[in-house]
């Protein structure tokens, strides 16, 4: 459990060392949700009937952009090998890294995602049920993501291979996290809706980062 | 299936299947697709538009089908390290992926006329189509990486992930309520004319017979281009 | 310089306990069978030159028996009494440019559970003081190598395998890994050095890859 | 010019190496435009809306998805050096990269275009002029986008970087492209708005190459 | 400021136009001086030995003087019949690893504009012939490094800047780096060499980068 810590510790010091890095992230959500409104116009029904589905893309996309140096950094300069042959288990480095990446991309885009809502003229009621899906969704983003970055770790172009590996994977959170955010604005009980997504990240945290270490393995060969 | 993995041994037991698999398969065209397209009954609601049935449940059937068999394949090659399996797992995609864009191809015909719109954003159109993307991850990923071994690892590890989507096409349907049709099969029994059940047993086998085929035919070749390419390296280095 | 004195991690416990058995090893890569038949035994005290022309397989053999690579076959056996056995390294020095050289190695210290003054120590041994505070991007090739390098001084690996570590380092740089590596064989730990340049230290074994190349498994029998 | 047609060839033949690059490009659009409707809900009037802004914004995250790689794996392995100490000007490095960009991701996402505005439900009147907007406008994404790697080349975190200095700049071309489909498909004369994306692809055409080529020579230093 | 002037290819001249001229040269990284005060020239047929401890400055040196870094100050003149005077080596060779060697290889000729049979050549002088369809990704170190050296065979620059080409190499492989070396120079060129092998060829000069080290500019007066 330490040795967790001590992980964890690392990643995030390395993606706080320039305060800029969690800035980016979040300036990355905020223009790609502004982008929209420029692309579809700024009547308000339309905005706000779509604005759900348009936080949930861009919390992909984000998340996505940012799973793109999970490992290949530490592959690139070879700390790779070095940690898989530390004392501590590949699992337990593939599960660090999963949580540093979501301390510092999912945390911090389901603190946003309110005052996004905002700008896209969601009612305010519909903050809350937000929160709480991006709180139980992106975690699973996260875990789903690292098997895909572990997966096309070797392979060429993963810039564009990922999206292909992990978009499919995303869209029952996709189809869920949005409709949890939808019927409950609309007044009805999304118990069941969010129940599935917590089901989602159970199976996730059960199977992905064994999936990844394995992935891992493969790559470095 | 350990004898299986001998590659020259499944190059006989190919040989051998081959042929006759061939043969049954063009019988089955012959006689099914003439019975579903000209001689089968129209439904008392549809009409003649049933008849796309006669290829889409097959083809959606072998969607899944191959899906399987990528999926099983992969795992034991990861485990048992059979390259067989893996070749089997290999050949099975692209003629999935293409059995999964008939499926699509299909039902956007048939929904025109039923639904009034080909395409719906509903559970079980959007999880087939998540699993024809599944497959061309797949593909993609295989070819993407120098070492040939590594590639065929990596997808394989991701025909297993993509494998939960299976459970959520084939429910789809009971799960959510949907626009789509429920099970021919389910547990209350068989929920289609008697009449129409011969033509799509036979197209489900001629689509089953020729998914035999290709798979040999290009297990065949993978078996011997590999071959050939160990021989060069062997001569080069 | 002071002498090399490897104090953590290797007191209390019989040395004899640390072995290396590798028998009827042999490797695959890119389709290939890179090197068969390989064995040998390395004890506590022992070490062994890795040598052979360039692609006769040093760099594979090295990456097998850290368990980066699977073997085709054979096995691989390490009887350690710590809990971290290997330290492995590279072409590449795994430093992340990013951190500072001191937050670098103490990340690796606190890792392997190092002792507490293995940070201290490992510097004054590499004498890295004058960078401690750089981050790693702004090493030249020869001081990042260096700063990569001293994880092996942290003291708590018995075994070390070394991909041509001396790459990019002065004559003064050569002599201190040389010094690291007799002061870690003496203590009863086992070095693994695959170079092309002859080590100041003499190492106990001496392997040549060119020695078990594969040869052609060409004909009908082929199976893999 | 043989040194131009030289540079573009051996990106050309990196990146069609095997030919399942060029499929991952379309792959990525397709996938990418299809999230949105599982985010907004099948509803056929509101997707019609929206098509062409979900798609020219997929263009633009696809565009920026594969610039990441432009210069930062020649880079990465060192050619960007003997490419800079080689004859051929950096301008003209850069041009020819910027071209093949153009060639494998650009205009396939173009010929693309009409298939996925069906999917979307788009009228058919708006497949010809989606095709010439994305015609004009997607060289445009690829030189700005140049001028982005080129600037981020040295920073960390380039994957979250990029957007925040390129998008910004992205978001004319993606006003005036929508414009212009939904004015043609409303049925009114886009003339002016098809200049307008014109002159962006000239100013650009004459501007960027240089830019990038100088900051490439800052993030060698 | 840096002053650049490249007198470009003048039709008949002889060789013995080729010549590097530097004068007092510095130059600055990470907000520190590196090098200050250095001179030097060489002519056809002249090479130079680069030597100094880690972290002195020679390969930022070769940097600086191959126009990959902006000089401090001081001017650095090349005069070349050659259209492509400068042939750069670093510490990465700039292999494109999805590509086979001889495609690699082919690339760098048609750029530099290279002979019709330049590429055969430099295949026969590096003994690339077993290796040519292998994509560059699968090489070991050595093997790849040959490949990136390979560059030099093609004959078109009349300037090498090579910064440590012995890494990774093994000694026949060293010997064949050194022909090339003693060829190119024979034959009229110039050639700069960083290393801290001694090279089995003598280059016929030698600046040692310790003596050029900036004198620490320590104080109020420090300007970053
Ligand atoms: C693009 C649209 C469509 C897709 C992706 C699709 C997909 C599928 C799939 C995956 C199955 C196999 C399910 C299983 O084995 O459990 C299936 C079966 C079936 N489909 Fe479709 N379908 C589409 C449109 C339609 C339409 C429009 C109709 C008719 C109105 C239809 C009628 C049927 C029937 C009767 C079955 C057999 C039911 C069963 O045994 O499960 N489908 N379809
Ligand atoms: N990217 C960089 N940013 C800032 N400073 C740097 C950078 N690269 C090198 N330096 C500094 O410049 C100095 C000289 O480095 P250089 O790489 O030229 O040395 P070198 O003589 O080649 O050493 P080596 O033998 O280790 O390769 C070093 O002190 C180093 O700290
Ligand atoms: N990633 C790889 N994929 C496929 N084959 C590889 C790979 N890396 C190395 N090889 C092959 O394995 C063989 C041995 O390579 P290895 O790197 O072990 O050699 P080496 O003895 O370390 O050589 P060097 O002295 O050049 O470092 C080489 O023939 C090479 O072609
Ligand atoms: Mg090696
Ligand atoms: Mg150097």
């Amino acid at each position: 459990m330490n040795t967790f810590f001590i992980l964890v510790g690392r990643d995030l010091r390395l993606s706080v060392r320039h305060r800029a890095d969690t800035v980016m992230v979040a300036g990355f959500f905020a223009i790609t949700v502004i982008l929209f409104p420029f692309g579809i116009g700024p009547e308000p029904g339309i905005l706000e009937r779509v604005g759900a589905g348009i936080i949930w893309v861009t919390a992909l996309l984000a998340s996505l952009l940012s799973l793109d140096h999970l490992f290949s950094d530490d592959e690139q300069d070879g700390a790779l090998d070095l940690l898989l042959t530390s004392p501590a288990a590949p699992t337990l480095v593939v599960a660090a890294k999963i949580v540093a990446h979501w301390l510092t991309t999912g945390l911090p885009l389901t603190l946003l995602a309110p005052i996004l809502g905002v700008t896209l003229q969601m009612p305010v009621g519909s903050a809350a049920p937000m929160m709480t899906a991006l709180l139980i969704g992106t975690p699973t983003l996260s875990l789903i993501g690292a098997v895909g970055a572990a997966l096309t770790l070797g392979a060429r172009r993963r810039g564009i291979l990922m999206p292909l590996v992990v978009l499919p994977l995303y869209i029952p959170i996709l189809i869920f996290g949005v409709g949890a955010i939808d019927t409950t604005s609309m007044g009805f009980d999304a118990g069941g809706l969010f129940t599935v997504l917590g089901g989602f990240l159970l199976i996730a945290a059960a199977l992905c980062p064994w999936a990844a270490a394995a992935a891992l393995k493969i790559a470095s060969e | 299936m350990h004898a299986l993995a001998n590659p020259t041994r499944f190059l006989k037991l190919a040989a051998t299947i081959q042929p006759w698999a061939a043969g049954l398969c063009i019988l089955c065209f012959l006689f099914g697709l003439p019975i579903a397209l000209l001689f089968s009954p129209p439904d008392y609601q549809q009409g003649d538009t049933v008849r796309i049935m006669y290829i889409h449940v097959p083809a959606a059937w072998m969607g899944l089908f191959c899906y399987g068999v990528m999926a099983a394949g992969s795992a034991s090659y990861l485990i048992w390290r059979h390259p067989v399996a893996n070749m089997i797992a290999k050949s099975s995609a692209p003629i999935g992926a293409m059995f999964t864009a008939l499926c699509l191809l299909t039902g956007m015909l048939w929904g025109q006329p039923m639904w009034g719109t080909p395409w719906v954003w509903d559970a079980r159109l959007t999880s087939m189509l998540v699993l024809f993307f599944l497959y061309l991850g797949y593909i993609a990923l295989g070819g993407a990486f120098d070492s040939p071994e590594q590639g065929d690892k990596a997808a394989a590890i991701l025909a297993l992930v993509g494998s939960v989507n299976l459970p959520i096409i084939k429910f789809s349907v009971d799960w959510w309520n949907s626009l789509h049709q429920p099970s021919i099969f389910s547990m209350a029994g068989i929920s289609v004319d008697a009449a129409m059940l011969p033509p799509l047993f036979l197209m489900v086998g001629a689509f089953q017979l020729y998914y035999v085929v290709v798979v040999l035919m290009s297990v065949r070749a993978q078996v011997l281009t590999a071959k050939i390419r160990a021989a060069k390296l062997m001569r080069t280095t | 310089m002071t002498g090399f004195a490897m104090v953590p991690a290797m007191s209390n416990q019989t040395q004899s306990s640390v072995t290396l058995n590798v028998s009827n090893l042999s490797a695959r890569r890119g389709g290939r069978t890179i090197f068969e038949g390989l064995s040998f035994e390395l004890q506590n005290g022992q070490s062994m030159a890795v040598v052979g022309p360039n692609g006769s397989g040093k760099s594979t053999l090295l990456r097998v028996l850290a368990g980066l690579l699977r073997s085709e076959t054979g096995t691989v056996q390490i009887n350690s009494y710590n809990t971290q056995d290997i330290c492995f390294s590279g072409h590449r020095d795994g430093l992340k440019g990013a951190l500072t050289v001191h937050e670098n190695l103490t990340f690796w210290a606190n890792l392997y559970s190092a002792a507490e003054n293995a940070v201290e120590t490992a510097i004054s041994l590499m004498a890295l003081e004058a960078v401690l505070d750089m981050p790693a991007d702004m090493l030249s090739a020869g001081w990042r190598r260096r700063a990569g390098l001293a994880r092996l001084a942290l003291g708590t690996a018995s075994i070390w395998m070394l991909d041509e570590p001396y790459t990019a380092l002065d004559t003064e740089n050569v002599t201190r890994i040389d010094n690291l590596l007799s002061a870690h064989v003496e203590s009863g730990g086992i070095a693994l050095l695959a170079t092309h340049q002859a080590p100041g230290f003499t190492p106990t074994q001496r392997i040549d890859m060119a020695n078990y190349r594969a040869k052609a498994p060409e004909g009908p029998e082929m199976d893999w």
